[in-house]
């Protein structure tokens, strides 16, 4: 096992060592076998010059580049990030030097040079609203952009919930008319890596597996790797004794809460929403949200903002008794109506009643 | 739609139309059964005591004697299913929520091993009563489209209900929606089918309380 | 206000910690089939035990079976890893933690040595270069 | 000559009520009701289910009164009443129907069937699918006086016999006596020491009586027939009679039709409140008894039981004051099975005994009074209705069971010493 990427890693105080461990600790995060994570130490290790090395085309949206932050800041940069050593990341507003035409032409350059082939990673939903107005990159709009880069791309992966199912710019009255990748992109695989903003690890993962294998892993039906979107965080949550034993918080401030019980009744969406927030965790492993006494929120779930407030419990309804004013009062007048009508037949029965006679009883 | 969208409209829109739907049925239905008024008893009564429309409701919850015997699938199957379900329903910590949300009401519910095991008893003697309808030519020859849709309705919930906790079948999420709206589908139907016994059995039992109470039998 | 005046303390829900779910016994059979691959073909092989659905009480069944061999090794990397050979020689426990000591992933390997303690040639190369840079500053 | 469905239809209109309504409402279909009725547990033939006795009126009422039923109606899911299919319900509704009331004492979620099938039988008889026995018997009742024919002066005769065979004068239309006894044309033709046992025990008691020459038949086929008109036609007489007379309490014979047309629908019938009472002759017995005014001697020594006529007992509230009276006189009583209260019905009540076509099953429902007799294997059997009185010796004597059926007021009266007769005399 060699190669420039070790040799950059010795630079920054990284040891082989250190790279191996990571490699199967990752592979273990992925759910695959022992032996993944040595091949996966191998096939990164050996990743060639920067000049062969696999191109990748990040593109941003409408965002709010916290994805790029979750990734570029996540607690050991120089590991997690590492997957950037071993791809020729090509185009990344945020991250690249260049700028105006000089970074248009690296695209298309980038594009070019490795049509069929690069990987093209997309953060941030595509408005559709005005002609796609709403955001514009070098006077293009973001679903031309989208469409013209992706005919050249192997696979894309959409990257946090805005790209993998439109995230809060969809949400509703989504007033620029946001979409995901998905819903615009039907010829090429996708893998969606929602989460707002996704976890570190899945992003490293999912590239270290595509690196690796030369394939997307399995998906779900959300186009989520499995490895990481499985389960739901309620069902590997730490506190699900205490929602089984019904012992809930009530308030954020309560001997409940300070217990550490049950977050459900203060609008968890644990029990709805798949991510890997409870194994994986969060900076490094050092806490996760219902760990630091905040329900799950979803958002690796389509559409969690309009899942009907953060901090209403899922079995609370958003306003059941809506109508129910208006509905008691159309039920009375229906059945007022009814009542005078029925009333009428009635008594229309009684007059029309002639005294029976004995002869009455024939037919 | 997604799962979360469907759950999103079972818990939002679906529920407000549903509940809507099952006041203005309830009270329509109210309106419609009841102001058909009925005459006045001219004939002297003769008051007993315990005998009375109010005591008729209350008795009535208690089978008569040695019917038990005659019926046990009726009886025992009928009052482990409605208990069963009155468990489920009000004592189960996310349903108190919900009531409480609605009505500021709350109690303490019950552990959810406990309520798993209600609802697989509810479940059970539902299935039983059932049989026993097929099986039971009086109630075989009473069956009409209504009895077999309206045992569907009401099973559903339970069975969604219970398969969501339990994580069978269908992801959590979508379990939940479904069981939403097989609640939903409940509400709606109640006030038009037979299940509005669940109002009317008062004012029967009343009724049939009082004109006999006004002849001095406790019925 | 300092964070430790808020009274926030975490009651361990501990209620599946303490029971078996019975899938340990079947791992034992399982080592002793890549030990006598190990022997037969000289194959090394590993099981990601976080893979599994081991409860805490699986695992420490697990580590008393097991027992305690004669060599522990510690590797700091990124935070500590130990790799402690078991009662069963050629079996190892290899457990990788993070620098705040949070164990990340845990394996049982089964090899001579286990990949992670042998110094790669690479690296020996370069220790060497640094052997011959100390000699030559010794004259 | 005018019976027509359309006419059952609006008289239907006219009875449905909000109990009516609720009942309906509130059926869930769990038969308990049949196993409730003697028609259904005799034959195990689930036609004979009470609620579905009512299947025509309530679709009726559906189609009518109810929103949801017009559109069913309308699309054509809820099929309308035909006059054939009344002709069909005529034996549910009368033939196999006693008017019992056991069906409306165990319904779960209360609905008084019998209420139901009472007004259904105005529709049934408004669109002329009244059985031709009691029709006949409602004819007679109106045209002549009463359902068995009988005429005033075969009640004049009778007095004579009486007043000749106990020596107590028998008092017609004697003005502001306490009591006003009718009798039922049974008692007339078959049971006449009834109404000796009366003079004997008035006597004894010391209250003023009388009987009223324009109303003497207590019996009310009209409203066996279901046919408020005609049931009205019929009490109006006795309203008259006692208003006439001046009466202050009427007492109905040992006739449980008679006591609830007279009792209980009189009033409403004739639209005004009586300005009398009105007694069934064994709470007037029982008040007596209470009062001390009730003496007797000696007792009937064999093993005797006592069945609970329904109109009495279960749907008249009269259940305590006959146990009273048998232990006053008799010393081996014993009660059978489902006795008082829930007692099963002799199978012929309602006007069911008019109705030739439903003899056999008649007899066949008569199984459960046999297994009831059998559970206690009586010497005798005390009863206090004369209906119940003829359909028993009827059944008892197709099963052959040698088991004699006895009036409870004259099994008291024979009781009464003669002295106390001649100390008045």
């Amino acid at each position: 096992m060699q190669g420039p990427l070790i040799e950059t890693l010795a630079r920054q105080g990284v040891t082989r060592r250190t790279f191996m461990k990571f490699c199967a600790t990752l592979a273990s995060a992925m759910a695959l076998p022992p032996s993944a994570g040595r091949a996966m130490a191998e096939a990164m290790a050996a990743a060639p010059a920067a000049s062969k090395r696999p191109s990748v085309i990040w593109l941003p949206f409408q965002e709010c580049t916290g994805c790029t932050e979750s990734i570029t800041r996540s607690h050991s940069p120089t590991l997690e990030g590492l997957i950037f050593d071993v791809i020729s990341l090509d185009y990344q507003e945020t991250l690249m030097a260049a700028a105006g035409h000089q970074a248009e032409e690296a695209l298309h350059a980038a594009m070019a040079a490795n049509d069929g082939k690069y990987l093209l990673i997309v953060d941030g939903s595509i408005p559709l609203g005005l002609d796609g107005a709403y955001s514009c990159i070098a006077g293009k709009s973001n679903l031309e952009t989208l469409k013209e880069v992706a005919k050249g791309a192997a696979a894309i992966v959409a990257m946090g919930s805005c790209a993998a199912y439109g995230g809060l710019p969809h949400a509703n009255p989504n007033p620029t008319g946001a979409v995901s990748v998905s819903d615009i992109i039907k010829d090429k695989p996708i893998i969606n890596i929602p989460g707002c903003p996704p976890i570190p690890t899945v992003i490293t993962g999912v590239l270290a597996h595509f690196l690796t294998f030369g394939s997307l892993p399995e998906l779900d039906k959300h186009g989520r790797p499995k490895a990481f979107y499985g389960e739901t965080i309620h069902d590997r949550c730490y506190r699900r004794p205490f929602y089984d034993q019904g012992k809930f918080a009530k308030t954020f401030d309560d001997q409940g809460a300070r217990n550490g019980w049950c977050l459900f009744e203060l609008g968890c969406k644990g029990p709805v929403t798949y991510n890997a927030c409870a194994t994986v965790k969060w900076n490094g492993g050092t806490s996760w949200p219902v760990e630091s006494g905040h329900g799950c929120l979803g958002c690796s779930e389509p559409d969690f903002w309009d899942a009907g407030g953060f901090y209403k419990a899922l079995s609370m309804p958003a306003d059941p008794l809506k109508l129910a004013a208006k509905a008691a009062v159309v039920g009375a007048a229906a059945g007022v109506a009814v009542s005078f009508v029925n009333r009428g037949k009635k008594s229309a029965a009684k007059s029309a009643h002639e005294t029976t006679t004995l002869a009455d009883l024939e037919k | 739609m997604n799962e979360i969208q469907l759950l999103t409209w079972v818990r939002g829109d679906g529920l407000d139309y549903a509940v809507g739907i099952f006041l203005l049925g309830v009270i329509w239905r109210l309106f419609e059964i009841y102001s058909l008024g009925r005459k006045k008893d001219l004939s002297a009564s003769r008051s007993v005591a315990g005998a009375s429309g109010w005591h008729t409701i209350f008795r009535r919850s208690l089978p008569p004697a040695g019917m038990v015997k005659k019926s046990p699938v009726s009886y025992i199957g009928g009052y482990t299913f409605h208990i069963g379900l009155a468990i489920v329903v009000f004592l189960f910590a996310p349903h108190i929520l919900l009531i409480q949300s609605l009505t500021g009401l709350s109690w303490p519910g019950l552990p959810s091993q406990f309520i798993d095991l209600a609802a697989v008893v509810t479940m059970a003697a539902m299935v039983v009563v059932l049989a026993d309808r097929i099986n039971k030519p009086v109630k075989r020859y009473l069956s009409t489209f209504g009895d077999w849709f309206t045992w569907t309705v009401t099973f559903l919930p339970v069975l969604t209900g219970w398969m969501a906790v339990q994580h069978l079948l269908l992801p959590y999420t979508t379990m939940l929606a479904l069981h939403i709206l097989s609640v939903e589908v409940l509400l709606v139907v109640l006030p038009f089918t037979k299940l509005f016994h669940a109002f009317t059995l008062f004012g029967s039992r009343w009724y049939n309380g009082t004109v006999n109470g006004h002849k001095g039998v406790a019925v | 206000m300092p964070l430790d005046a808020i009274p926030v303390v975490a009651v361990p829900p501990g209620l599946r910690a303490g029971e078996l779910s019975g899938n340990a016994p079947a791992l034992l059979r399982e080592i002793a089939e890549m030990v006598r691959r190990l022997l037969s073909e000289g194959e090394t092989s590993a099981i990601d035990l976080q893979a599994l659905p081991l409860t805490p009480a699986d695992l420490e069944w697990l580590r008393e079976q097991l027992g305690e061999g004669e060599i522990a090794v510690t590797l700091n990397a990124d935070g500590e890893s130990s790799l402690n050979e078991t009662a069963c020689p050629g079996v190892w426990w290899v457990t990788h933690r993070n620098p705040k000591g949070a164990v990340v992933s845990e394996f049982l390997e089964v090899a001579f040595v286990p990949e992670l303690v042998k110094a790669h040639q690479d690296d020996v190369v370069i220790g060497l270069e640094h052997l011959e840079l100390l000699i030559s500053d010794l004259s | 000559m005018s019976a027509s469905l359309e006419k059952g239809v609006r008289v239907l209109k006219e009875v449905i009520d909000a109990p009516i309504a609720s009942y309906f409402s509130s059926c869930v279909h769990c038969g308990l009701c049949a196993e409730a009725c003697l028609f259904y547990t005799e034959t195990g033939d689930p036609k004979y289910t009470p609620i579905h006795k009512l299947e025509p009126m309530r679709r009726l009422y559906e189609q009518e009164y109810t929103l949801l039923g017009r559109l069913k109606k309308m699309v054509g899911l809820s099929k309308p009443v035909t006059d054939a299919e009344l002709g069909e319900w005529q034996e549910l509704v009368y033939n196999s129907c006693t008017l019992c009331g056991r069906c409306s004492a165990v319904c779960p979620v209360g609905n008084d069937i019998v209420y139901m099938v009472r007004k259904f039988r105005e529709g049934m008889s408004a669109s002329g699918n009244a059985p031709d026995g009691i029709k006949g018997a409602a004819n007679r009742t109106i045209t002549i006086g009463s359902p068995m024919g009988v005429k005033l002066p075969a009640v004049k005769a009778q007095m004579k016999h009486v007043e000749e065979d106990y020596g107590i004068p028998i008092p017609l239309d004697a003005e502001g006596t306490e009591y006003m006894v009718m009798l039922s044309s049974m008692e007339i033709i078959n049971f006449p020491e009834y109404l000796g046992a009366i003079a004997k025990i008035m006597k004894q008691a010391g209250k003023t009586w009388t009987l009223c020459s324009t109303a003497f038949e207590a019996t009310n086929a009209g409203m066996q027939i279901g046919n408020s008109d005609l049931a009205r036609v019929i009490v109006s007489r006795i309203v008259e009679g006692a208003e006439k007379l001046k009466v202050k309490t009427v007492i109905s014979p040992e006739c449980g039709h008679a006591y609830t047309a007279l009792r209980w629908e009189g009033a409403n019938l004739v639209g005004r409140p009586f300005t009398f009472q009105v007694k069934h002759i064994i709470e007037v017995l029982g008040e007596f008894q209470e009062q001390g005014l009730l003496k007797t001697e000696g007792f009937e020594t064999d093993k005797l039981t006592f069945h609970d006529p329904c109109q009495l007992a279960r749907r008249g509230g009269v259940i305590e004051p006959q146990r009273k009276l048998m232990k006053m006189v008799a010393q081996n009583f014993v009660e059978m099975p489902d006795a008082g209260y829930m007692n099963w019905c002799c199978g012929g009540g309602g006007g069911a005994s008019a109705i030739e076509e439903g003899e056999e099953l008649r007899l066949e429902a008569f199984k459960k009074k046999k297994s009831q007799l059998d559970a206690v294997k009586p010497d005798r059997l005390v009863t206090a209705c004369a209906n119940c009185r003829i359909v028993l010796e009827e059944g008892l004597e197709h099963y052959q069971m040698d088991i004699p059926v006895i009036g409870l007021t004259e099994m008291i009266a024979e009781h009464i010493p003669d002295q106390t007769q001649s100390e008045g005399a």
